[in-house]
């Protein structure tokens, strides 16, 4: 049994009398057997207000009646919620059950709200009243019919307290829609009936126009409302595939935890609420099918849906997308292939096609750690400061990498080197790079560099997975160019190039990070604020590009454009985290950054 | 003091954000505050001394070092920060940009 | 003591309305009273508030508390303890409510001022604004205006509020990088609603409302207004929630709770009114609107169209199953609200510019269960009703009249294809 | 950058008491700090606005008003009193005559 109305609603005058009835309640059937039976209850969080003694509900018609004839001091006598100085509204609650019962309280039984306008005046005589509102009520609400449900009677579209008003008018009602449907109007109750059991996966909506033909003594009314029946889901549609039910998943260079393979689709006509977060309306539950601890402990399934329209004919249904989930990292030589069944539940479907298949036929390729034949040649100048890139180095594919890491070391190949020659190999430095599995080779002391004997670096580079301890080498030769010239540049220079604020003074020095030797000048040309911001970089390639790379953040005054955490003045924007990703003019840095217009000659202490 | 040289006091002009020159092109306006005026009342016995110093070329140096020898007209605390919407509709905020006191 | 001792009645018997904190206080010093307060609030602790409030215990402390001040105290917007006045009134009506209302009462006491002062010093301000000496073009139908630009400048030159505009900004403004998507993740959503709460708490409403309601001719004046509350972060999120999920979160909260109410309360679209407003209070609403900013539902432009205004809140009615009629209403309730686009027209171009939105076109259309705020049957008598409907002598004439007799826009005759029978 | 310009910082001189050259006749010595250096990193966002409104001639206001568009290189702290005994042998003084800190 269900109410096909949320709520039901009707005014009252002084003078009303008892007996009168003032409207009527339905409900509708879950099954043939059903017979309906209507109660009054309070909500038991109170004892019974003191009005619900003034109306009566008919046990089994549903119409409500007045009990008493309502005088001016039972408005007065009111403390209830008013919505205006001469209305107040009476809530009662009324429920259906199958059986008589005498319990007074809704509790779990299946109740509605019913709110009686009580006017503080006499009901408006027939001359008084427009026909329309004999017709129909100022407003109502849209009633719901259940789909699969059996037919009946859903509402009374008389107006139960103006029927006596105008005894001499004939009202009489009548429906039409667009396209046929199933509705039609008792013409002896006038009750609006539903003639069939309705599908909403066929239509979940029925826009009739209710037509009240009012017939007077000498003339004929005819006025018309919109009403738009709803068709309330249920589970009554199972899962099915529209497609493929397998998906081939391959794991080779992604198997960190986390990541999600495959998007196998389950459709559903059904709509599935997504509140309230605890609804158990067509519910799906996921299995994964295997008795294999380690495929138990490694994957899962992860179900999202979503509702959609177009492809269910413009009704809601629901779309379940599945993806195999890595509930933890894969071993870099984990080699493997079975395949992984899922069973899809509709556990609110009551049919015995509840279920779907899903596959997963899982292939998991071993990771090489290797480099292919290839032996590193960098060349670096004399020049070089500290902290300058001289490169990065990677394993095959290690950019694809992701739950797998790799560590890299650098040693000189001759072993038996004399110690001055070892020495010179301290010039260069290797540190593994945040973002991804390589590694950025940079000059990690300058004093060799200026040694005429270190000319040519030859390392062994080893690369090693951390997990499996997999290891491969590979050569690596460092070439030191350019003679040691005359230290052409600046002795007074500062100690970095982002202090510079012209390109003069800036390609005149050098600074920490510059594989030059020299701070290089970007000249930007953005106006106002700008991700083009003129700077003085030591290292263009790296320096600004908006990333603290695992060089830079050793010492942020490298690249404070892109390393900054300090204040900034003048018109900039903040990197994301760190650093200047947009500045005016020209942005340099001391103690705290400034970005400012290039033109402005150097400012002075003026007296 | 002579004509025009008043002492150093809080001024302040309505301006757009564009015209602080900073690069932000904003037609939003704001109350600039700043500090202009002589402050010789202000001197302390460093002052005459570093003047005195100064003047007998007692602290070598070359010219070019800077030692001011009287406290300058500048903002002792600075007003709230200036948040504004720019011209391409982003927020922005201007820190220590107008002066509360001198 | 009878419990009656407890009201703190009127002249003519009937309790006048305290504060909730008042009430709970004078409810607290009488034992009985207390008792009850006590009791009740252990009832609807409990998970199964039905079965809880089922017990003899629970029924008689509700029975008391109605009597006591508790029953109708109200609260104040912007008083001292707003906070633990709204709590206490939610605690008792939570007892004596029938369960989720769609509409639910507000705390608040009305707003009784009709178009106060707020409209008209915003139309004198903007008439002749003192510090933006290069005078208003807005008035000047032909220059190029940007109201909202005024408004900002207004609030710029007045300490308060560049303070307070400048926390709330620079709380919500956390991350500058361009990508939207990461900036909604960055910025600290909860502490950007609470300096959009002190913006509007703090500055007093010729700035806050100028900013917010700024009557705009262009885009690029309606995209500024559509920024004014830093919507990357304290409107939009990832994912837009579900309509009815959102309320749910915010009636869970005391203070959403109440602004919500309050929104109904004075924003309900009244169809039998002259501004579509209730009690024609134009002001009332616009407070309304500006207590939900810095809460779960707030409110924004939905998009920077300067004819016509749609504010929604960011939700959304996709997967609510049955209840998607439901939540369609709710929605409907900011995004097609003629009381609230009137409010904010009122407020840009003066209150006796006339209702901006032309009322709905009233016939009983299907509009779900509203709180039904009846006037009187209006008293019609038959001649009147000659022009409305389609009137034929007796049910021949209609042929004669042809098929269609277009009457007002809403009744119109078909041709009946049978005769009504006069049984 | 030129030559000799270093920035704000503090130095130091002894000089005897008379060398101040606030009238005293002592020839005990002392140690006096000053500061001396340019400050153009410790400006502020309020210093390149006022800069580039005073280039840009916004703000008015006669040539003589002195506005300041960048912070001076002065002591922000200033050492402890300074005992002595004059030529005369009498005691004296003097505070605020050496800078602690710029």
């Amino acid at each position: 049994l269900y109410f096909p109305q949320s709520s039901y609603s009707e005014s009252v005058y002084v003078g009303q009398h008892a007996g009168s009835p003032v409207l009527q309640l339905h409900a509708m059937l879950d099954t043939e057997l059903e017979r309906p039976r209507f109660f009054l209850c309070w909500t038991n969080m109170l004892k019974p207000p003191h009005y619900i003694s003034w109306f009566q509900l008919d046990e089994n018609t549903g119409i409500l009646s007045m009990n008493k004839t309502l005088d001016w001091n039972d408005f007065s006598s009111l403390t209830v919620k008013s919505t205006s100085a001469y209305q107040k509204v009476l809530t009662l609650m009324a429920e259906v059950a199958h059986m008589a019962h005498n319990s007074s309280s809704c509790i779990g039984n299946i109740s509605v709200p019913i709110s009686v306008f009580f006017i503080n005046m006499t009901a408006p005589t027939c001359n008084e009243t427009s026909l329309e509102r004999i017709c129909f009520p100022e407003k109502d609400i849209n009633p719901h019919i259940m789909e699969n449900r059996p037919p009946g009677p859903f509402r009374q579209l008389r107006r139960l307290t103006h029927q006596d008003l105008c005894p001499n008018f004939t009202v009489t009602y009548s429906i039409e829609s667009e396209v046929p449907s199933p509705f039609m109007v008792d013409r002896n109750t006038s009750e609006l009936v539903v003639t069939s059991q309705l599908d909403r996966e066929e239509k979940e909506g029925y826009s009739l126009e209710l037509i009240c033909t009012v017939m007077t003594e000498s003339k004929l009314y005819r006025f018309f409302t919109p009403l738009l029946v709803n068709v309330y889901d249920e589970d009554d549609s199972p899962p099915y595939l529209n497609g493929t039910d397998t998906e081939e998943v391959v794991i080779e260079f992604n198997r960190m935890k986390g990541a999600s393979f495959g998007n196998l689709l389950v459709y559903d006509k059904d709509t599935t609420p997504i509140y309230p977060r605890d609804q158990i309306h067509n519910k799906f539950v996921g299995k994964l099918m295997t008795n294999d601890s380690w495929v138990k402990e490694r994957f899962s399934v992860e179900d999202s849906f979503n509702e959609e329209k177009a492809i269910f004919g413009n009704i809601r249904g629901t779309i379940h997308k599945y993806q195999l989930i890595l509930k933890t990292n894969i071993l870099a030589t984990e080699k493997r292939s079975f395949q992984l069944d899922y069973l899809v539940n509709d556990t609110t479907f009551p049919g015995s096609k509840a279920t779907v298949m899903l596959h997963f036929n899982v292939t998991i390729l071993p990771v090489a750690v290797h480099f292919s034949n290839v032996t590193y040649l960098f060349s670096i100048s004399r020049q070089s400061a500290a902290f300058a890139q001289i490169g990065r180095v990677c394993v095959d594919n290690c950019l694809k990498f992701q739950g797998i890491s790799i560590t890299y070391r650098l040693a000189p190949a001759e072993k038996n080197a004399s110690a001055s020659a070892r020495s010179c190999y301290t010039a260069v430095g290797i540190a593994p790079s945040f973002l991804d599995i390589s590694a950025i080779l940079y000059v990690n002391h300058t004093e060799p560099l200026r040694r005429a004997e270190c000319q040519k670096l030859h390392f062994t580079l080893v690369a090693q997975e951390k997990k499996t301890q997999l290891q491969t080498k590979t050569q690596l030769v460092i070439q030191i160019n350019d003679d040691l010239e005359k230290q052409s540049v600046e002795n007074d220079c500062p100690l970095y190039c982002a202090k510079h604020r012209r390109r003069g003074p800036c390609e005149s020095c050098g600074g920490l990070g510059a594989p030059t030797g020299r701070c290089q000048w970007r000249q930007g040309n953005g106006k106002g604020v700008s991700k083009n911001y003129s700077t003085c970089s030591p290292d263009l390639r790296t320096c600004p590009d908006g990333y603290c790379d695992v060089i830079e953040s050793k010492n942020i005054s490298i690249c404070p454009q892109d390393c900054t955490t300090k204040p900034i003045v003048g018109g900039h924007e903040r990197g994301l985290l760190h650093g200047i990703s947009a500045g005016f003019g020209t942005c340099y840095c001391a103690d705290k950054c400034f970005c400012e217009n290039d033109n402005v000659v150097e400012p002075m202490c003026d007296d | 003091a002579r004509k025009g040289r008043s002492s150093c006091t809080l001024r302040e002009a309505v301006v757009s954000v564009s015209e602080l020159g900073l690069g932000y092109e904003s037609d939003e306006t704001l109350l600039f505050r700043y500090c202009s005026g002589r402050c010789v009342a202000h001197r302390r016995n460093y002052d005459v001394s570093l003047e005195h110093m100064k003047r007998a070329g007692l602290l070598g140096g070359s010219r070019q070092d800077k030692m001011r020898h009287s406290p300058c007209c500048r903002p002792t605390t600075y007003d709230d920060d200036i948040s504004f919407l720019d011209n391409k509709n982003r927020y922005y905020t201007i820190h220590e940009v107008s002066a509360r006191e001198c | 003591v009878s419990s009656s001792a407890l009201t703190a009645s009127g002249a003519h018997g009937l309790r006048t309305p305290v504060d909730c904190v008042k009430a709970s206080d004078m409810c607290n010093q009488n034992p009985q009273c207390s008792s009850r307060y006590r009791i009740m609030r252990q009832c609807l602790v409990g998970k199964d508030r039905n079965t809880m409030l089922a017990n003899k215990e629970c029924q008689v402390a509700l029975e008391v508390l109605q009597e006591s001040p508790l029953y109708d105290c109200r609260c104040k917007r912007g008083m001292k303890k707003e906070l633990q006045c709204l709590q206490s009134y939610w605690s008792i009506h939570m007892g004596l409510s029938e369960g989720e209302e769609f509409y639910e009462t507000s705390p608040y006491e009305p707003v009784t001022i009709q178009h106060s002062d707020v409209f008209r010093l915003a139309s004198i301000i903007s008439g002749m604004d003192p510090a933006t000496a290069k005078g208003n073009q807005c008035l000047d139908q032909g220059k190029p205006c940007n109201s909202c630009l005024d408004a900002a400048k207004a609030c710029n030159l007045n300490d308060t509020c560049k303070k307070q505009r400048s926390h709330y900004i620079s709380t919500c403004n956390k991350d500058t990088t361009a990508q939207a998507g990461a900036r909604a993740e960055l910025c600290n959503r909860k502490r950007c609603h609470k300096a959009l709460r002190l913006f509007f708490d703090r500055v007093q409403t010729e700035y806050t409302y100028r900013m917010l309601f700024c009557p705009c001719r262009d885009t690029a004046c309606a995209e500024r207004r559509r920024q004014t509350i830093v919507p990357s972060c304290a409107f939009e999120e990832k994912v837009k929630p579900n309509c009815l999920e959102l309320r749910k979160t915010c009636r869970s909260d005391p203070l959403c709770r109440s602004r919500l109410a309050d929104f109904h309360t004075n924003c309900q679209t009244t169809p039998h009114s002259i501004t579509n407003c209730p009690n024609e209070n134009y002001q009332a609403c616009l407070a309304s609107y500006v207590g939900l900013i810095g809460s779960d539902m707030t409110l924004n432009y939905v998009d920077a169209s300067y004819a016509n205004i749609t504010i929604s809140p960011w939700c959304t009615c996709r997967g609510s199953g049955n209840q998607e009629e439901e939540c369609e209403k709710f929605l409907s309730d900011f995004r097609d609200n003629t009381c609230l686009r009137n409010s904010i027209h009122a407020f840009g171009y003066g209150p006796d510019s006339g209702p901006f939105a032309k009322p709905v076109a009233v016939t009983p259309s299907p509009r779900p269960d509203a709180e039904p705020v009846r006037l009187s049957e209006p008293s019609v008598n038959q001649n009147d009703i000659k022009d409305d409907a389609c009137v034929f002598s007796t049910c021949a004439n209609l042929k004669e009249n042809g098929p269609k007799c277009n009457l007002s826009n809403d009744y119109f005759c078909k041709d009946e294809p049978k005769l009504i029978s006069m049984e």
